[in-house]
Protein backbone atom coordinates (compact mmCIF):
# COMPACT_ATOMS: atom_id res chain seq x y z
CA UNK A 1 0.00 0.00 0.00
CA UNK A 2 1.13 3.03 -0.88
CA UNK A 3 -0.48 7.07 -0.72
CA UNK A 4 1.64 9.94 -2.21
CA UNK A 5 1.00 13.15 -3.13
CA UNK A 6 3.73 15.23 -4.93
CA UNK A 7 4.14 18.42 -6.32
CA UNK A 8 6.84 17.18 -9.32
CA UNK A 9 5.82 15.41 -12.59
CA UNK A 10 5.04 12.09 -12.54
CA UNK A 11 5.41 9.15 -15.40
CA UNK A 12 2.86 6.69 -13.84
CA UNK A 13 3.65 3.86 -16.44
CA UNK A 14 7.29 4.13 -14.59
CA UNK A 15 5.99 4.81 -11.43
CA UNK A 16 3.52 1.43 -11.79
CA UNK A 17 6.95 -0.77 -13.03
CA UNK A 18 9.02 0.40 -10.35
CA UNK A 19 6.13 0.28 -7.55
CA UNK A 20 5.45 -3.57 -8.74
CA UNK A 21 9.20 -4.56 -9.14
CA UNK A 22 10.09 -3.52 -5.52
CA UNK A 23 7.24 -4.49 -3.26
CA UNK A 24 4.76 -7.20 -5.02
CA UNK A 25 6.60 -10.93 -5.55
CA UNK A 26 6.04 -11.88 -9.17
CA UNK A 27 3.67 -15.15 -9.79
CA UNK A 28 1.85 -14.18 -6.79
CA UNK A 29 -0.70 -11.48 -8.45
CA UNK A 30 -2.90 -12.27 -12.07
CA UNK A 31 -4.64 -9.05 -12.45
CA UNK A 32 -3.90 -5.53 -12.21
CA UNK A 33 -6.12 -2.44 -12.63
CA UNK A 34 -4.97 0.89 -13.02
CA UNK A 35 -6.20 4.48 -13.41
CA UNK A 36 -4.94 7.35 -14.99
CA UNK A 37 -6.66 10.59 -14.86
CA UNK A 38 -4.42 13.21 -17.03
CA UNK A 39 -5.09 17.27 -17.12
CA UNK A 40 -7.20 17.93 -20.70
CA UNK A 41 -6.47 21.30 -22.44
CA UNK A 42 -10.49 21.78 -22.61
CA UNK A 43 -13.24 21.67 -20.05
CA UNK A 44 -16.57 22.30 -20.48
CA UNK A 45 -16.45 24.16 -23.52
CA UNK A 46 -13.32 26.27 -22.53
CA UNK A 47 -9.67 26.03 -23.69
CA UNK A 48 -7.53 25.28 -20.44
CA UNK A 49 -4.26 26.84 -20.58
CA UNK A 50 -3.64 25.60 -17.00
CA UNK A 51 -4.70 24.25 -13.52
CA UNK A 52 -3.82 24.60 -9.63
CA UNK A 53 -4.39 21.77 -7.46
CA UNK A 54 -4.82 22.91 -3.74
CA UNK A 55 -5.43 20.13 -0.38
CA UNK A 56 -5.47 19.76 2.83
CA UNK A 57 -1.89 19.21 3.78
CA UNK A 58 -2.40 15.51 6.49
CA UNK A 59 -6.18 15.55 5.67
CA UNK A 60 -5.78 14.57 2.26
CA UNK A 61 -2.93 12.28 3.11
CA UNK A 62 -5.04 10.79 6.08
CA UNK A 63 -8.43 9.82 3.69
CA UNK A 64 -6.13 8.53 1.76
CA UNK A 65 -4.77 6.02 3.35
CA UNK A 66 -8.42 5.12 5.18
CA UNK A 67 -9.67 4.45 1.67
CA UNK A 68 -6.47 2.18 1.11
CA UNK A 69 -7.26 0.44 3.70
CA UNK A 70 -11.00 -0.01 3.07
CA UNK A 71 -10.12 -1.50 -0.14
CA UNK A 72 -7.88 -3.86 0.99
CA UNK A 73 -10.41 -4.75 3.70
CA UNK A 74 -13.10 -5.00 1.06
CA UNK A 75 -11.65 -6.78 -1.61
CA UNK A 76 -9.49 -9.55 -2.39
CA UNK A 77 -6.55 -7.49 -3.56
CA UNK A 78 -2.70 -7.68 -2.35
CA UNK A 79 -1.74 -4.27 -3.05
CA UNK A 80 -3.25 -0.58 -3.84
CA UNK A 81 -0.94 2.52 -5.12
CA UNK A 82 -2.32 5.98 -5.21
CA UNK A 83 -0.36 8.93 -6.45
CA UNK A 84 -1.70 12.60 -6.79
CA UNK A 85 -0.61 15.48 -8.27
CA UNK A 86 -0.78 18.98 -6.17
CA UNK A 87 0.48 22.50 -7.38
CA UNK A 88 0.89 24.13 -10.98
CA UNK A 89 -0.47 21.75 -13.72
CA UNK A 90 -0.12 21.85 -17.54
CA UNK A 91 -2.38 20.45 -20.07
CA UNK A 92 -1.33 16.50 -20.71
CA UNK A 93 0.17 15.84 -17.56
CA UNK A 94 -1.13 13.40 -14.83
CA UNK A 95 -3.00 14.01 -12.01
CA UNK A 96 -3.91 11.05 -10.81
CA UNK A 97 -2.74 7.39 -10.46
CA UNK A 98 -4.81 4.48 -8.64
CA UNK A 99 -3.92 0.44 -9.03
CA UNK A 100 -4.69 -2.19 -7.37
CA UNK A 101 -3.36 -6.02 -7.71
CA UNK A 102 -5.34 -9.01 -6.92
CA UNK A 103 -5.58 -12.75 -8.18
CA UNK A 104 -8.56 -12.32 -10.36
CA UNK A 105 -9.64 -9.39 -12.23
CA UNK A 106 -12.88 -8.60 -10.65
CA UNK A 107 -11.60 -7.69 -7.51
CA UNK A 108 -8.44 -5.55 -8.95
CA UNK A 109 -11.40 -3.88 -11.10
CA UNK A 110 -13.69 -3.37 -8.35
CA UNK A 111 -11.10 -1.63 -5.76
CA UNK A 112 -9.64 0.54 -8.51
CA UNK A 113 -13.02 1.91 -9.36
CA UNK A 114 -13.90 2.45 -5.58
CA UNK A 115 -10.49 3.83 -5.11
CA UNK A 116 -10.88 6.57 -7.81
CA UNK A 117 -14.68 7.25 -7.25
CA UNK A 118 -14.00 7.92 -3.83
CA UNK A 119 -10.90 9.81 -4.19
CA UNK A 120 -12.82 12.20 -6.80
CA UNK A 121 -16.29 12.43 -4.48
CA UNK A 122 -14.53 12.86 -0.99
CA UNK A 123 -11.06 13.35 -0.96
CA UNK A 124 -9.85 16.58 -0.12
CA UNK A 125 -8.66 18.13 -3.41
CA UNK A 126 -9.60 21.17 -5.33
CA UNK A 127 -8.96 21.98 -8.50
CA UNK A 128 -8.59 25.62 -10.27
CA UNK A 129 -8.54 26.36 -13.71
CA UNK A 130 -6.46 28.79 -15.60
CA UNK A 131 -8.43 30.22 -19.00
CA UNK A 132 -7.52 33.10 -21.44
CA UNK A 133 -10.04 35.53 -19.34
CA UNK A 134 -9.21 34.18 -15.79
CA UNK A 135 -9.09 31.70 -13.23
CA UNK A 136 -12.06 29.45 -11.83
CA UNK A 137 -13.13 27.31 -9.05
CA UNK A 138 -14.23 23.75 -10.20
CA UNK A 139 -16.14 23.76 -6.84
CA UNK A 140 -19.05 25.64 -7.97
CA UNK B 1 -4.93 26.67 24.29
CA UNK B 2 -6.93 27.40 21.36
CA UNK B 3 -8.54 26.26 18.26
CA UNK B 4 -7.65 26.34 15.15
CA UNK B 5 -9.68 27.15 12.00
CA UNK B 6 -9.01 26.82 8.19
CA UNK B 7 -10.57 27.51 4.76
CA UNK B 8 -9.59 26.12 1.57
CA UNK B 9 -9.68 26.97 -2.23
CA UNK B 10 -13.09 29.41 -2.90
CA UNK B 11 -14.35 29.33 0.24
CA UNK B 12 -10.68 30.85 1.50
CA UNK B 13 -11.44 33.66 -1.01
CA UNK B 14 -14.90 34.22 0.06
CA UNK B 15 -14.16 34.31 3.52
CA UNK B 16 -10.55 36.56 3.02
CA UNK B 17 -8.56 33.76 5.18
CA UNK B 18 -7.32 30.98 5.48
CA UNK B 19 -6.45 30.39 9.18
CA UNK B 20 -7.91 31.89 11.66
CA UNK B 21 -7.26 30.95 15.80
CA UNK B 22 -9.30 32.11 18.57
CA UNK B 23 -9.50 31.22 22.56
CA UNK B 24 -12.47 29.34 23.68
CA UNK B 25 -12.63 31.75 26.69
CA UNK B 26 -13.22 34.67 24.09
CA UNK B 27 -16.33 33.74 22.65
CA UNK B 28 -18.39 36.65 22.32
CA UNK B 29 -21.12 34.47 20.57
CA UNK B 30 -20.27 32.06 23.81
CA UNK B 31 -20.97 34.05 26.39
CA UNK B 32 -23.42 36.36 24.97
CA UNK B 33 -26.10 33.75 23.44
CA UNK B 34 -25.34 30.52 25.36
CA UNK B 35 -25.10 28.52 28.00
CA UNK B 36 -22.09 29.07 30.04
CA UNK B 37 -20.09 25.77 29.06
CA UNK B 38 -16.49 25.34 29.98
CA UNK B 39 -15.01 23.02 27.39
CA UNK B 40 -16.98 22.86 23.80
CA UNK B 41 -18.52 24.33 21.03
CA UNK B 42 -20.01 22.63 17.81
CA UNK B 43 -18.52 22.88 14.89
CA UNK B 44 -21.53 25.29 13.49
CA UNK B 45 -20.76 27.58 16.38
CA UNK B 46 -17.43 27.59 15.50
CA UNK B 47 -18.56 29.08 12.38
CA UNK B 48 -20.78 31.57 13.50
CA UNK B 49 -18.35 33.09 15.91
CA UNK B 50 -15.71 33.20 12.89
CA UNK B 51 -18.04 34.37 10.28
CA UNK B 52 -20.14 36.74 11.72
CA UNK B 53 -23.18 34.84 12.43
CA UNK B 54 -23.63 34.13 8.52
CA UNK B 55 -25.56 30.90 7.81
CA UNK B 56 -23.79 27.90 6.85
CA UNK B 57 -23.86 27.29 3.57
CA UNK B 58 -25.21 23.99 2.63
CA UNK B 59 -22.56 22.22 0.39
CA UNK B 60 -20.24 23.66 2.72
CA UNK B 61 -17.46 20.22 3.97
CA UNK B 62 -16.27 20.30 7.86
CA UNK B 63 -13.75 18.56 9.41
CA UNK B 64 -12.31 18.02 12.64
CA UNK B 65 -8.81 17.11 13.37
CA UNK B 66 -8.48 16.05 9.51
CA UNK B 67 -11.31 13.78 9.52
CA UNK B 68 -14.46 14.94 8.23
CA UNK B 69 -17.80 15.79 10.60
CA UNK B 70 -20.85 17.11 10.89
CA UNK B 71 -22.30 20.48 12.27
CA UNK B 72 -23.22 19.58 15.33
CA UNK B 73 -19.41 17.71 16.17
CA UNK B 74 -18.27 19.26 18.95
CA UNK B 75 -15.33 20.67 19.42
CA UNK B 76 -12.42 20.60 22.00
CA UNK B 77 -9.79 22.89 22.95
CA UNK B 78 -7.12 22.18 20.85
CA UNK B 79 -8.66 20.92 18.07
CA UNK B 80 -8.45 22.19 14.32
CA UNK B 81 -11.23 22.61 12.55
CA UNK B 82 -11.73 23.10 8.87
CA UNK B 83 -14.02 24.27 6.89
CA UNK B 84 -13.85 23.67 2.54
CA UNK B 85 -16.21 23.36 -0.69
CA UNK B 86 -17.48 20.48 -2.60
CA UNK B 87 -13.57 18.35 -3.64
CA UNK B 88 -13.04 18.36 -7.24
CA UNK B 89 -9.71 16.09 -7.18
CA UNK B 90 -8.84 12.69 -9.47
CA UNK C 1 -6.80 1.13 -32.04
CA UNK C 2 -4.26 -1.62 -31.82
CA UNK C 3 -4.66 -5.48 -31.49
CA UNK C 4 -1.16 -7.29 -31.21
CA UNK C 5 -0.82 -10.67 -30.76
CA UNK C 6 2.91 -11.56 -29.73
CA UNK C 7 4.82 -14.57 -28.56
CA UNK C 8 7.39 -12.50 -27.12
CA UNK C 9 7.65 -11.45 -23.76
CA UNK C 10 6.26 -7.79 -23.63
CA UNK C 11 6.66 -5.36 -21.00
CA UNK C 12 2.85 -3.48 -20.11
CA UNK C 13 3.67 -0.43 -18.81
CA UNK C 14 6.51 0.33 -21.36
CA UNK C 15 3.64 -0.62 -24.58
CA UNK C 16 1.31 2.16 -22.38
CA UNK C 17 3.88 4.70 -22.66
CA UNK C 18 4.94 3.87 -25.68
CA UNK C 19 1.66 3.48 -27.44
CA UNK C 20 0.80 6.89 -25.07
CA UNK C 21 3.34 8.82 -26.73
CA UNK C 22 3.03 7.89 -30.75
CA UNK C 23 -0.79 7.71 -31.26
CA UNK C 24 -2.73 10.36 -29.02
CA UNK C 25 -2.12 14.12 -28.86
CA UNK C 26 -1.70 15.01 -24.84
CA UNK C 27 -4.66 17.34 -23.21
CA UNK C 28 -7.19 15.51 -25.37
CA UNK C 29 -7.74 12.78 -23.03
CA UNK C 30 -8.16 12.74 -19.66
CA UNK C 31 -8.83 9.08 -18.33
CA UNK C 32 -6.85 6.01 -19.29
CA UNK C 33 -7.88 2.70 -17.72
CA UNK C 34 -6.17 -0.16 -18.19
CA UNK C 35 -5.81 -4.24 -17.37
CA UNK C 36 -3.01 -6.38 -16.72
CA UNK C 37 -3.35 -10.18 -16.72
CA UNK C 38 -0.26 -11.68 -15.26
CA UNK C 39 0.95 -15.65 -14.94
CA UNK C 40 0.38 -16.92 -11.29
CA UNK C 41 2.63 -19.31 -10.36
CA UNK C 42 -0.57 -21.24 -9.00
CA UNK C 43 -4.26 -22.66 -10.03
CA UNK C 44 -6.99 -24.05 -8.35
CA UNK C 45 -4.32 -25.02 -5.48
CA UNK C 46 -1.58 -26.16 -7.70
CA UNK C 47 2.08 -25.40 -8.42
CA UNK C 48 1.98 -24.31 -12.20
CA UNK C 49 5.86 -23.80 -13.67
CA UNK C 50 4.77 -22.48 -17.00
CA UNK C 51 1.88 -21.98 -19.70
CA UNK C 52 1.37 -22.94 -23.47
CA UNK C 53 -1.15 -20.53 -24.84
CA UNK C 54 -2.74 -21.54 -28.29
CA UNK C 55 -4.37 -19.10 -30.44
CA UNK C 56 -6.50 -19.56 -33.61
CA UNK C 57 -4.24 -17.59 -36.18
CA UNK C 58 -6.54 -15.05 -38.39
CA UNK C 59 -9.33 -15.53 -36.52
CA UNK C 60 -8.39 -14.34 -32.84
CA UNK C 61 -7.06 -11.07 -34.70
CA UNK C 62 -9.82 -10.45 -36.06
CA UNK C 63 -12.37 -10.85 -33.09
CA UNK C 64 -9.97 -8.63 -31.50
CA UNK C 65 -10.56 -6.04 -33.92
CA UNK C 66 -14.26 -6.40 -34.21
CA UNK C 67 -14.00 -5.90 -30.18
CA UNK C 68 -12.26 -3.00 -30.27
CA UNK C 69 -14.23 -1.32 -32.93
CA UNK C 70 -17.36 -2.08 -30.94
CA UNK C 71 -15.84 -0.56 -27.82
CA UNK C 72 -15.21 2.79 -29.83
CA UNK C 73 -18.64 2.79 -31.38
CA UNK C 74 -20.65 2.19 -27.84
CA UNK C 75 -18.38 4.38 -25.56
CA UNK C 76 -17.08 7.67 -26.32
CA UNK C 77 -13.73 6.56 -26.00
CA UNK C 78 -10.86 7.94 -28.26
CA UNK C 79 -8.28 4.79 -28.34
CA UNK C 80 -7.97 1.29 -27.40
CA UNK C 81 -5.26 -0.76 -27.07
CA UNK C 82 -4.81 -5.02 -26.85
CA UNK C 83 -2.02 -6.91 -26.28
CA UNK C 84 -1.94 -10.57 -25.92
CA UNK C 85 1.05 -13.38 -25.56
CA UNK C 86 0.59 -16.73 -27.17
CA UNK C 87 3.22 -19.85 -27.00
CA UNK C 88 5.25 -20.64 -23.97
CA UNK C 89 4.89 -18.48 -20.76
CA UNK C 90 6.53 -18.17 -17.45
CA UNK C 91 5.00 -17.09 -14.39
CA UNK C 92 5.21 -13.21 -13.63
CA UNK C 93 5.45 -12.58 -17.42
CA UNK C 94 2.18 -11.03 -18.83
CA UNK C 95 -0.27 -12.44 -20.44
CA UNK C 96 -2.80 -10.00 -21.77
CA UNK C 97 -2.62 -5.76 -21.70
CA UNK C 98 -5.82 -3.97 -22.33
CA UNK C 99 -6.25 -0.39 -22.43
CA UNK C 100 -8.72 2.27 -23.36
CA UNK C 101 -8.59 6.19 -23.31
CA UNK C 102 -11.05 8.60 -23.08
CA UNK C 103 -12.76 11.84 -22.32
CA UNK C 104 -14.05 11.20 -18.89
CA UNK C 105 -13.64 8.02 -16.59
CA UNK C 106 -16.67 6.39 -16.62
CA UNK C 107 -16.58 5.98 -20.12
CA UNK C 108 -12.46 4.62 -19.92
CA UNK C 109 -13.46 1.88 -16.97
CA UNK C 110 -16.75 0.80 -18.73
CA UNK C 111 -14.99 -0.24 -22.21
CA UNK C 112 -11.81 -1.33 -20.37
CA UNK C 113 -13.66 -4.16 -18.04
CA UNK C 114 -15.80 -4.78 -21.79
CA UNK C 115 -12.51 -5.51 -23.50
CA UNK C 116 -11.25 -8.05 -21.22
CA UNK C 117 -14.45 -9.52 -20.35
CA UNK C 118 -15.24 -10.41 -23.53
CA UNK C 119 -11.60 -11.62 -24.49
CA UNK C 120 -12.02 -13.88 -21.90
CA UNK C 121 -15.07 -15.50 -22.85
CA UNK C 122 -14.90 -15.14 -26.44
CA UNK C 123 -11.27 -15.06 -28.02
CA UNK C 124 -10.06 -18.41 -29.22
CA UNK C 125 -7.29 -18.46 -26.86
CA UNK C 126 -6.42 -21.75 -24.98
CA UNK C 127 -4.07 -22.03 -22.12
CA UNK C 128 -2.30 -25.13 -20.95
CA UNK C 129 -0.36 -25.58 -17.82
CA UNK C 130 2.49 -27.51 -16.98
CA UNK C 131 2.39 -28.66 -13.60
CA UNK C 132 4.76 -30.92 -11.37
CA UNK C 133 2.92 -34.18 -12.32
CA UNK C 134 2.11 -33.04 -15.95
CA UNK C 135 0.21 -30.67 -18.15
CA UNK C 136 -3.60 -30.05 -18.29
CA UNK C 137 -5.62 -28.00 -20.79
CA UNK C 138 -8.04 -24.99 -18.70
CA UNK C 139 -10.70 -25.93 -21.27
CA UNK C 140 -12.30 -29.32 -19.39
CA UNK D 1 -12.36 -27.06 -54.31
CA UNK D 2 -12.03 -28.17 -50.56
CA UNK D 3 -13.59 -27.25 -47.19
CA UNK D 4 -10.62 -27.03 -44.67
CA UNK D 5 -11.77 -28.63 -41.03
CA UNK D 6 -9.68 -27.01 -38.11
CA UNK D 7 -9.40 -28.41 -34.84
CA UNK D 8 -7.69 -26.20 -31.41
CA UNK D 9 -6.47 -26.71 -27.95
CA UNK D 10 -7.77 -29.95 -26.04
CA UNK D 11 -10.48 -30.99 -29.25
CA UNK D 12 -7.01 -31.14 -31.27
CA UNK D 13 -5.58 -33.87 -29.23
CA UNK D 14 -9.28 -35.41 -28.49
CA UNK D 15 -9.84 -36.05 -32.30
CA UNK D 16 -6.16 -36.62 -32.65
CA UNK D 17 -5.40 -33.88 -36.43
CA UNK D 18 -5.08 -29.86 -36.57
CA UNK D 19 -6.65 -30.11 -40.01
CA UNK D 20 -8.11 -31.36 -42.19
CA UNK D 21 -9.42 -31.26 -46.26
CA UNK D 22 -12.29 -32.80 -47.41
CA UNK D 23 -13.68 -32.58 -51.09
CA UNK D 24 -17.73 -31.76 -51.03
CA UNK D 25 -17.80 -34.54 -54.00
CA UNK D 26 -16.63 -37.11 -51.40
CA UNK D 27 -18.91 -37.08 -48.69
CA UNK D 28 -20.07 -40.14 -48.23
CA UNK D 29 -22.24 -38.91 -45.18
CA UNK D 30 -23.47 -36.54 -48.08
CA UNK D 31 -24.00 -39.04 -50.70
CA UNK D 32 -25.42 -41.76 -49.04
CA UNK D 33 -27.87 -40.34 -46.24
CA UNK D 34 -29.13 -37.15 -47.34
CA UNK D 35 -30.90 -35.52 -50.38
CA UNK D 36 -29.06 -34.78 -53.03
CA UNK D 37 -27.25 -30.93 -52.97
CA UNK D 38 -24.63 -29.68 -54.81
CA UNK D 39 -23.28 -26.64 -53.18
CA UNK D 40 -23.39 -27.05 -49.35
CA UNK D 41 -23.63 -28.87 -45.92
CA UNK D 42 -24.14 -27.29 -42.72
CA UNK D 43 -21.42 -27.43 -40.20
CA UNK D 44 -23.00 -30.02 -37.75
CA UNK D 45 -22.93 -32.02 -41.02
CA UNK D 46 -19.07 -31.47 -41.98
CA UNK D 47 -18.58 -32.47 -37.84
CA UNK D 48 -20.40 -35.63 -38.23
CA UNK D 49 -18.55 -36.72 -41.44
CA UNK D 50 -14.89 -35.94 -40.32
CA UNK D 51 -15.57 -37.30 -36.97
CA UNK D 52 -17.07 -40.69 -37.93
CA UNK D 53 -20.95 -39.35 -37.15
CA UNK D 54 -19.90 -38.88 -33.52
CA UNK D 55 -22.34 -36.21 -31.72
CA UNK D 56 -20.68 -32.80 -31.22
CA UNK D 57 -20.70 -32.22 -27.57
CA UNK D 58 -22.52 -29.60 -26.13
CA UNK D 59 -19.43 -26.74 -25.38
CA UNK D 60 -17.68 -26.99 -28.29
CA UNK D 61 -17.82 -23.89 -30.33
CA UNK D 62 -17.36 -23.50 -34.10
CA UNK D 63 -16.32 -21.16 -36.39
CA UNK D 64 -16.95 -20.33 -40.35
CA UNK D 65 -14.23 -18.84 -42.20
CA UNK D 66 -12.98 -17.36 -39.24
CA UNK D 67 -16.57 -15.89 -37.37
CA UNK D 68 -18.31 -17.60 -34.92
CA UNK D 69 -21.09 -19.77 -36.27
CA UNK D 70 -23.95 -21.75 -35.76
CA UNK D 71 -24.17 -25.95 -36.17
CA UNK D 72 -26.41 -25.33 -39.30
CA UNK D 73 -24.66 -22.59 -40.37
CA UNK D 74 -24.06 -23.40 -44.40
CA UNK D 75 -21.00 -24.18 -45.23
CA UNK D 76 -19.44 -23.66 -49.30
CA UNK D 77 -17.11 -24.68 -51.24
CA UNK D 78 -14.01 -23.46 -50.38
CA UNK D 79 -14.62 -22.56 -46.45
CA UNK D 80 -12.49 -22.99 -43.33
CA UNK D 81 -14.72 -24.75 -40.74
CA UNK D 82 -13.25 -24.71 -36.74
CA UNK D 83 -14.10 -26.57 -34.23
CA UNK D 84 -12.47 -26.00 -30.86
CA UNK D 85 -13.28 -25.74 -26.76
CA UNK D 86 -14.17 -23.25 -24.31
CA UNK D 87 -11.96 -20.59 -24.46
CA UNK D 88 -9.56 -19.49 -21.71
CA UNK D 89 -7.44 -16.81 -22.57
CA UNK D 90 -6.46 -13.19 -21.17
Amino acid sequence: MKVEITSKIFNPWEELQTYEKTLIAQGKYGAVATFVGTMRDYNEGDIVQAMFLEHYPGMTEKYLQTLSETALQRWDIFETLIIHRIGEIKPGETIVLVATWAGHRVPAFEACRFLIDELKSRAPFWKQETLSNGVRWLDQ
Amino acid sequence: MAITIKFFASLREQVGKSEVQIELSRFKFFKEKLKPRTDSLTVGEVWAQVCDNSPLPIHILMAVNKEYSKQDTRVQDGDEVAFFPPVTGG
